[in-house]
C-alpha cells in the first residue's frame, strides 16, 4: 500500500448505564448525575486501531455523532492517543435509530475520506451499552461497501501493502478464522486488549487540540428526511418500567439451625416441583455407576 | 522530589487541582492573560470532590459576577434550622425570611461534581489548558531549591513554570511530601460522610414547605455524634437531599462507632427519618475536612509556590464555611501571581509573601483568627457540648411543654435542678465563659 | 453485628461509581506483626470498610471500594504501616454528585 | 443505538400512524431466518418458530423458515425439524459457498428471498450470527430493525409490537416499524420458551440455488476452532443454576455457590456486581447485560434482585431466593424465599442435598 494506514474509530458518548435508576415512585429515568462516558466497547476498538498504528504507522481518526458535549469524549480519545477527532453534530440527527445513525455516520466517513484520505479500516465497538443493538457497524459497512467483520477478538495478520487481513471472529460455539481484504469494517469484541494511557505529551497536545465539528450540511447530507426521527423506520411507541409480578415468593420460615433450614428448603423445592427431585435422583444414580 | 537545571518554562503558572480554590486561581490567572496549566487527577473537575454543599455567592461573585446565569445551582437557601438533638427529639432555632428570595440570593445548595464541572468549563473558556486524569506526583526544584515545575503519573519530561499553585485539597500529598507543610493531624481534621437521597421535587417542596427553587438547610448537633465533636446536616437540593454527619478523626479512633453506623442512626433519628422517607440513595461519599482553624494554617508560600484552599486549612468550622474561603484564597493567590508576572518580578518567597499579607486583610483570616479558640474548646468539652447539654435542653423542653398537672413553678425548679446536677453551676459557668471568650 | 454493618457498607458503595485500576492497589499495608492502634481502628473507621483483620491478627486492605478520604493515612501517620498514594489519574472513585 | 426515548411517553410524531405505502401491501407471512451451526439448527431458531407461529396465527398468515447451507442432507434434516416446530413452509437455499456463515453470502441470499417472496415479519436470533446478518439485511432493505427483543406481539392494527429493554434493562420500550416492510426483529436465545415438537408434521419446501461464484466473495473462512471450554455456552441451557450475589460478602465465599452447583450437577453464575468486582468472569454473569437463563430450578443466594438481574432469570420455572433482607426485591418475583444468610445456609444446603441423594442412591 502506498498510502499510510488510515483507521477511523467510531465512538459513541453514552450514559453510564450502570448508574441509571428508575425512580421507585414516579417510574421515570433519573438522569441527574448520570455521567457520560465513551461507550466501553469502543475503547477496545480504539486501542486496536492505535496498536495497528504503532506497528504500521499511519493515522487514527475518531468520529463521534452526538450532541456538542460529546466533544469531551473525543478529547479523551485524543488523550489516549488518536491523531484527530471529528464530531458530527446536528439537531436533525436527534432521535436517530440504527438505520438513520448508520446513514449519517457513513456520510461523515465519506467526508473524512475526502478531507483526510479514505479509511482502510473502520473500527467500532461490538455494540453500545445504551442501545445494545450491535446494528450500526453492519449498517455502515453495508452502506460503504466495506467487508464486514463483527465480534473480532484478534487481528492475526495484516499486510498493509497487499491489503490482506486475517482475523479471529467470535462465533457461536467457537472461533472463526477469516481472511479478507481491506477496506474493512471491524467491530471489536470486549476484552481483546487493554486501553493504554497517553503520555504527558499526548495529554498536553490533546488538551489543546482542535476538534473538527461538522453538521449535516458539512458532510453533504442534503435530504434531511433521511436523518433523525424522520429517517428512522422504527418508532418508539411506549416506554415503561417492568411491572411487578403479581405473586410474591412463598416464604420458608428459617429454622433454628442452618441444617434444619436446609431440609425445609429442599422439602419446599421438591414439594413444588417433584420433577426436579426425580431428575436429581436419576442423575445421581447414573453418576454412581 | 527531583532537582533540575532551570529549563525554559512552558507555562506562566501551574495549578495542581481543580476544586474551588484551584478553579478560582486558574480562572483568574487565565482571564488576566496568563498561560496557565491546570492538572486534575479526576475524570473531570468535581469527580473527586465532596462537600455538603452550600455555595456562598459573594466569594464566587468576585470572580465570576454573572455566575447565576448558567451555573448549576440547586436551590437558594431561605431557611436555616439549627437543631440541638438528643436521641428522640430536637430543639430548633429556625430562621426563615422572604428577604432571602432576593434577586441575587446569598446562599445556594449545589452538587459539587456538577458545579465544579461548570466552573472548570469557565476556566477552559478563559484560555487555561486543563489536563484531566493526571496526578501530579512531585515538584521539580532547581539547585537553589526553588520550585520550577511538576512531574505527573504520565511520566515523560517535567512540565515547567515559574510558580506552582497547590490547590490539592486536604490530603495534599505533593506539598506534604515535599516538606512544604506538615501532615494533617487526626485531632484537627473531621471525617464527614454524606449520602445523596433522591426524591421528586414536589415531595421535597411539600416536606420542607418550599416553593420554586427555595431551599432549607438543617445543621444539627447533640447526641447524634455519640459524644464526639461533630455535627450533622441535611440540605435540600432540587430533587435530592444531601444528608451527612462528621466528627473529628481522633474522636472516631477513641470511640466505638463506625462512621456509617453513625450516619445510619442519624438518618433513623425520629426527627430526620420522615424527611428522607421513600428516597432513593444514589451516592455515598466520605471526605476529610480540615478543622484546625487559624492555629493549623501552614506556611502558605515559598520560592515558586503557593498553597490555597483546604490544603492551607482554610475552613471556618464554626460557620460551616470552606468553599468561599477556598475561592477567595485561590483568587488572591492568582492576583498575586498576575501582579508579579506583569511586573516581571521573580516568584520568590519574598515577593509571594504579598499573598499572605493580602489574606490578612480579608474575612478569611479575620474570621479564622476570631474563632481560633473554638476548635480546641469544643474538642476539650465534647462530653458536655455533644452529650450533656443537648440532653438537658431536650428534657427541659419536654418538661416545659408536657401538660401533666404539675404546676409551672415546680417545673421550672426541676429544669434548673437537672442542669445543676448534670454539670454543676461552676461547670456551666465555666463552659459559658470559655465559649464567649473563644467566640469574641 | 459487624457482619451486618459490613453488608450495609457494601450496599452503600454499590451506588457509587468506580474505575478500579486492576492490579494496582493505591493503598498497601506493609508486612507487620501487630498492627498499631490506629491501623487496628481502621477496621472500624474506614468509611468504605476496606480494612479487615485476618485470623492471625494482621490488618489487610482491599482498596477497590475506597472513597479516597485519607482517614487511614492520617490515623496511621508516623507508623510507616501504610503505603498510600492517590490512584493513577482517572482511576478510583468517581463522584457523580460529590 | 436505538432511539433515546424519554420515560413515560412516546414521541408525538411517532404516535401518528401513516398509511402503509402501496408497494408494501403485498408483504405477507412471518419468517424465521434459521441459524445453523455445523449442520445443526441452533435452538434459538426453534424458540423463534414457536413465537412466529403465534404471530402468524394472529395475522392469519403462514409461518416460513429460511435455511441455508451446503449439504442437502443437513438442509433436509433442518427443514424437517422446522416443520415439526410448526413451520408451514421452508425456503431452502443450497450452495457450496454457504458451507460456513459469512456475512456477504448470507446477506445476499436472505435479501434476495425477502425481495422475491415479501414477508411482512422477519425474525432472527440475537446471537453473534443473527446480529451480524440482521444489521446488513435491514440496511440493504432500508427497513426498521428492533434488536434484542424480549417480547413480540401483534397489536390491534396488525403491526408487530417488539418490546426490548433499554438503558441497561432499567426500562422497556415497545418499538414498531409501521411504514416499512418487512418488520425485522432479533430475539435473544432462551427468552422465548422452547415450543413443543409435533412429530411427523410436514410442509412445503421452496428451493433456491443462488449460484454464488466463490471467486466473487472476498472473505474466506480459513478455520473454525470449536470451544474446548464447553461450559462457556452451557449456562443459558442448564436445567439447574445456582447463582451468588454481593450477599456472599467475599470472593472466597463464592466457592459455596460452586460447591452446591457441583452437588446438583448445576451450572453456576452471579449477578452483575460480582463481575464488576472480578469475583466471576463476564461469561458467568446472569441478567440483562449477561446471560438470560430458563432453568427448571434457579437458586439465587445473596442476590438482591435488581431489575437488570430479574430480566435474565424470570423465565425460570422455580426460583428460590436466599437473602438476609426480607424486603429485597428478589422476593417479589421468586417463587420460594427464605430470609437467611447465604453464607451459612449454602453449606448446609449442599450437605443436605448430598445426603439425600446418597441415601436415595443406596436405597435404589
Amino acid at each position: 500500500m502506498n498510502q499510510p494506514l488510515h483507521s477511523v474509530v467510531c465512538i459513541k458518548q453514552v450514559p453510564d448505564s450502570a448508574q441509571i435508576r428508575v425512580h421507585p415512585v414516579t417510574n421515570t429515568i433519573m438522569r441527574q448525575g448520570v455521567p457520560t462516558i465513551i461507550n466501553p466497547y469502543d475503547l477496545f476498538a480504539l486501542e486496536e486501531a492505535l496498536r495497528l498504528r504503532d506497528r504500521f504507522g499511519g493515522k487514527v481518526t475518531v468520529l463521534c455523532m452526538g450532541p456538542m458535549t460529546a466533544e469531551d469524549s473525543l478529547r479523551k480519545a485524543l488523550t489516549f492517543g488518536a491523531d484527530r477527532a471529528v464530531l458530527l453534530s446536528d439537531r436533525y440527527f436527534a432521535g436517530s435509530d440504527t438505520l438513520a445513525t448508520s446513514y449519517a455516520l457513513s456520510m461523515a466517513l465519506l467526508q473524512i475520506a475526502r478531507e483526510f484520505g479514505a479509511p482502510d479500516i473502520i473500527f467500532t465497538g461490538k455494540q453500545t451499552i445504551d442501545g445494545d443493538t450491535a446494528q450500526v457497524g453492519p449498517g455502515i459497512a453495508k452502506r460503504l461497501g466495506y467487508n464486514q467483520l463483527t465480534y473480532i477478538s484478534k487481528i492475526r495478520d495484516l499486510d498493509p501493502d497487499g491489503g490482506a487481513l486475517v482475523v479471529e471472529r467470535r462465533a457461536e460455539g467457537g472461533t472463526q478464522v477469516l481472511q479478507t481484504k481491506l477496506p474493512v469494517l471491524i467491530t471489536m469484541l470486549e476484552g481483546s486488549n487493554e486501553m493504554r494511557r497517553g503520555s504527558i505529551e499526548t495529554a498536553l497536545a490533546a488538551a489543546r487540540a482542535q476538534v473538527t465539528i461538522w453538521n449535516a450540511a458539512a458532510v453533504g447530507i442534503e435530504d434531511l428526511t433521511r436523518c433523525g426521527l424522520r429517517g428512522s423506520p422504527t418508532i418508539v411507541k411506549k416506554v415503561f418500567a417492568p411491572g411487578a409480578r403479581s405473586e410474591k415468593a412463598a416464604m420458608i420460615g428459617a429454622e433454628a439451625t442452618p441444617e434444619a433450614s436446609a431440609h425445609a428448603v429442599i422439602d419446599a423445592i421438591f414439594g413444588r416441583m417433584p420433577a426436579i427431585e426425580a431428575q436429581l435422583f436419576e442423575t445421581a444414580a447414573q453418576a454412581a455407576y | 522530589m527531583s532537582e533540575m537545571q532551570a529549563q525554559e518554562p512552558q507555562f506562566d503558572a501551574i495549578v495542581v487541582g481543580a476544586g474551588p480554590s484551584g478553579n478560582a486561581a486558574a480562572y483568574v490567572m487565565a482571564s488576566e492573560g496568563l498561560n496557565v496549566l491546570q492538572i486534575e487527577r479526576g475524570e473531570y473537575s468535581g469527580s473527586k470532590n465532596v462537600q455538603g454543599a452550600i455555595l456562598y455567592a459573594d466569594a464566587l461573585e468576585k470572580i465570576i459576577p454573572d455566575f447565576r446565569e448558567d451555573a448549576p445551582l440547586e436551590r437558594h437557601v431561605i431557611e436555616q434550622r439549627m437543631w440541638t438533638m438528643d436521641d428522640r427529639s430536637h430543639t430548633g432555632v429556625h430562621y426563615r425570611s422572604d428577604d432571602f428570595n432576593e434577586e441575587k440570593p446569598n446562599r445556594y445548595t449545589i452538587l459539587r461534581a456538577q458545579f465544579d464541572k461548570w466552573f472548570n468549563a469557565r476556566v477552559r473558556a478563559a484560555g487555561a489548558t486543563v489536563l484531566f486524569e493526571t496526578t501530579v506526583t512531585e515538584l521539580v526544584r532547581d539547585l537553589s531549591g526553588k520550585v520550577i515545575g511538576v512531574r505527573t503519573d504520565r511520566g515523560g519530561n517535567p512540565i515547567m513554570a515559574p510558580v506552582v499553585v497547590l490547590a490539592e485539597g486536604v490530603n495534599g500529598l505533593v506539598g506534604q511530601r515535599s516538606g512544604l507543610r506538615e501532615e494533617v493531624k487526626p485531632g484537627t481534621v473531621a471525617l464527614a460522610l454524606k449520602e445523596m437521597h433522591f426524591l421528586p421535587r414536589e415531595v421535597i417542596e411539600a416536606r420542607f414547605n418550599l416553593s420554586g427553587n427555595e431551599g432549607v438547610v438543617i445543621e444539627a448537633m447533640g447526641t447524634i455524634t455519640k459524644g464526639m465533636t461533630g455535627t450533622g446536616f441535611l440540605y435540600t437540593n432540587e430533587e435530592s437531599i444531601s444528608v451527612g454527619i462528621g466528627c473529628i478523626v481522633d474522636d472516631f479512633v477513641e470511640g466505638g462507632e463506625t462512621p456509617y453506623g453513625l450516619l445510619e442512626s442519624f438518618k433513623n433519628h425520629p426527627s430526620i427519618k420522615p424527611l428522607l422517607a421513600g428516597s432513593e440513595i444514589k451516592e455515598y461519599a466520605a471526605h476529610l475536612i480540615p478543622e484546625g482553624g487559624y492555629r493549623a494554617i501552614p506556611q502558605l508560600y515559598g520560592d515558586g509556590w503557593l498553597v490555597v484552599g483546604d490544603a492551607g486549612q482554610f475552613v471556618n468550622a464554626v460557620h460551616r464555611e470552606g468553599s468561599n474561603l477556598a475561592m477567595t484564597t485561590g483568587r488572591i493567590a492568582a492576583e498575586t501571581v498576575v501582579m508579579l508576572t506583569r511586573k516581571r518580578e521573580a516568584m520568590s518567597r519574598a515577593n509571594l509573601a504579598i499573598f499572605a499579607k493580602r489574606l490578612e486583610e480579608t474575612f478569611v483570616m479575620k474570621d479564622l483568627k476570631k474563632y481560633k479558640g473554638i476548635p480546641g474548646l469544643l474538642h476539650g468539652g465534647k462530653a458536655q457540648f455533644f452529650g450533656t447539654y443537648p440532653r438537658l435542653i431536650s428534657q427541659a423542653m419536654q418538661t416545659w411543654f408536657r401538660v401533666d398537672g404539675v404546676d409551672k413553678k415546680s417545673k421550672e425548679g426541676a429544669i434548673l435542678r437537672s442542669f445543676r446536677e448534670a454539670r454543676g453551676w461552676r461547670g456551666m459557668m465555666g463552659d459559658a465563659f470559655r465559649l464567649v471568650r473563644a467566640w469574641r | 453485628m459487624s457482619e451486618v454493618a459490613a453488608i450495609k457498607v457494601e450496599e452503600k458503595l454499590f451506588s457509587n461509581r468506580y474505575l478500579v485500576d486492576a492490579g494496582r492497589p493505591h493503598i498497601r499495608v506493609k508486612p507487620h506483626q501487630t498492627p498499631s492502634r490506629g491501623l487496628l481502628a481502621m477496621t472500624r473507621l474506614c468509611p468504605a470498610g476496606c480494612y479487615a483483620q485476618n485470623e492471625s491478627g494482621q490488618v489487610e486492605v482491599s482498596a477497590d471500594g475506597c472513597v479516597e478520604c485519607g482517614t487511614c493515612r492520617i490515623v496511621t501517620q508516623g507508623t510507616g504501616e501504610l503505603e498510600w498514594n492517590y490512584p493513577r489519574g482517572g482511576f478510583g472513585v468517581l463522584y457523580k454528585f460529590g | 443505538m436505538a432511539q433515546q426515548p424519554q420515560a413515560g411517553g412516546g414521541n408525538s410524531r411517532a404516535g401518528t400512524k401513516k398509511e402503509l405505502p402501496e408497494h408494501f401491501k403485498a408483504y405477507k407471512h412471518v419468517w424465521v431466518a434459521v441459524e445453523m451451526e455445523h449442520g445443526a439448527v441452533h435452538s434459538v431458531s426453534f424458540e423463534l418458530l414457536g413465537e412466529g407461529r403465534k404471530l402468524a396465527d394472529k395475522r392469519g398468515v403462514e409461518l416460513a423458515a429460511v435455511v441455508m447451507g451446503e449439504s442437502r442432507a443437513e438442509l433436509d434434516a433442518a427443514a424437517a425439524q422446522c416443520f415439526e416446530y410448526s413451520a408451514d413452509l421452508v425456503y431452502l437455499a443450497q450452495d457450496p459457498a454457504l458451507a460456513h456463515y459469512r456475512n456477504e453470502t448470507a446477506c445476499q441470499v436472505l435479501t434476495h428471498l425477502v425481495n422475491t417472496y415479501k414477508p411482512e415479519i422477519l425474525l432472527l436470533g440475537a446471537t453473534n450470527l443473527g446480529r451480524d446478518l440482521a444489521g446488513s439485511v435491514a440496511t440493504t432493505l432500508a427497513t426498521g430493525l428492533t434488536a434484542d427483543c424480549t417480547e413480540l406481539e401483534i397489536d390491534e392494527e396488525g403491526s408487530l409490537a417488539a418490546t426490548r429493554p433499554t438503558f441497561g434493562g432499567s426500562l422497556l420500550c415497545t418499538i414498531f416499524t409501521l411504514n416499512f416492510r418487512p418488520q425485522m426483529a432479533t430475539v435473544r436465545p432462551r427468552v422465548m420458551p422452547m415450543p413443543a415438537r409435533q412429530e411427523g408434521r410436514s410442509g412445503r419446501i421452496i428451493e433456491y440455488s443462488p449460484a454464488i461464484n466463490e471467486a466473487d466473495i472476498i472473505t474466506k473462512v480459513l478455520d473454525f476452532i470449536a470451544d474446548r471450554d464447553s461450559d462457556k455456552a452451557s449456562l443459558p441451557y442448564a436445567d439447574i443454576v445456582v447463582a451468588g450475589g454481593l450477599g456472599l460478602r467475599s470472593a472466597e465465599n463464592f466457592q459455596l455457590v460452586k460447591n452446591l452447583a457441583e452437588v446438583l450437577g448445576a451450572e453456576y453464575g452471579g449477578s452483575r456486581p460480582l463481575v464488576q468486582k472480578g469475583w466471576i468472569t463476564a461469561d458467568r454473569q446472569i441478567g440483562q447485560t449477561g446471560k438470560t437463563i430458563r432453568p427448571k430450578l434457579y437458586i439465587a443466594a445473596g442476590i438482591s434482585g435488581a431489575i437488570q438481574h430479574r430480566v435474565g432469570v424470570e423465565g425460570a420455572d422455580l426460583i428460590l431466593a436466599i437473602n438476609t433482607d426480607p424486603k429485597a426485591p428478589i422476593f417479589e418475583f421468586a417463587h420460594l424465599g427464605i430470609v437467611a444468610d447465604a453464607v451459612t445456609l449454602l453449606p448446609a444446603l449442599t450437605e443436605a442435598f448430598a445426603n439425600r441423594l446418597r441415601i436415595n442412591r443406596l436405597a435404589s
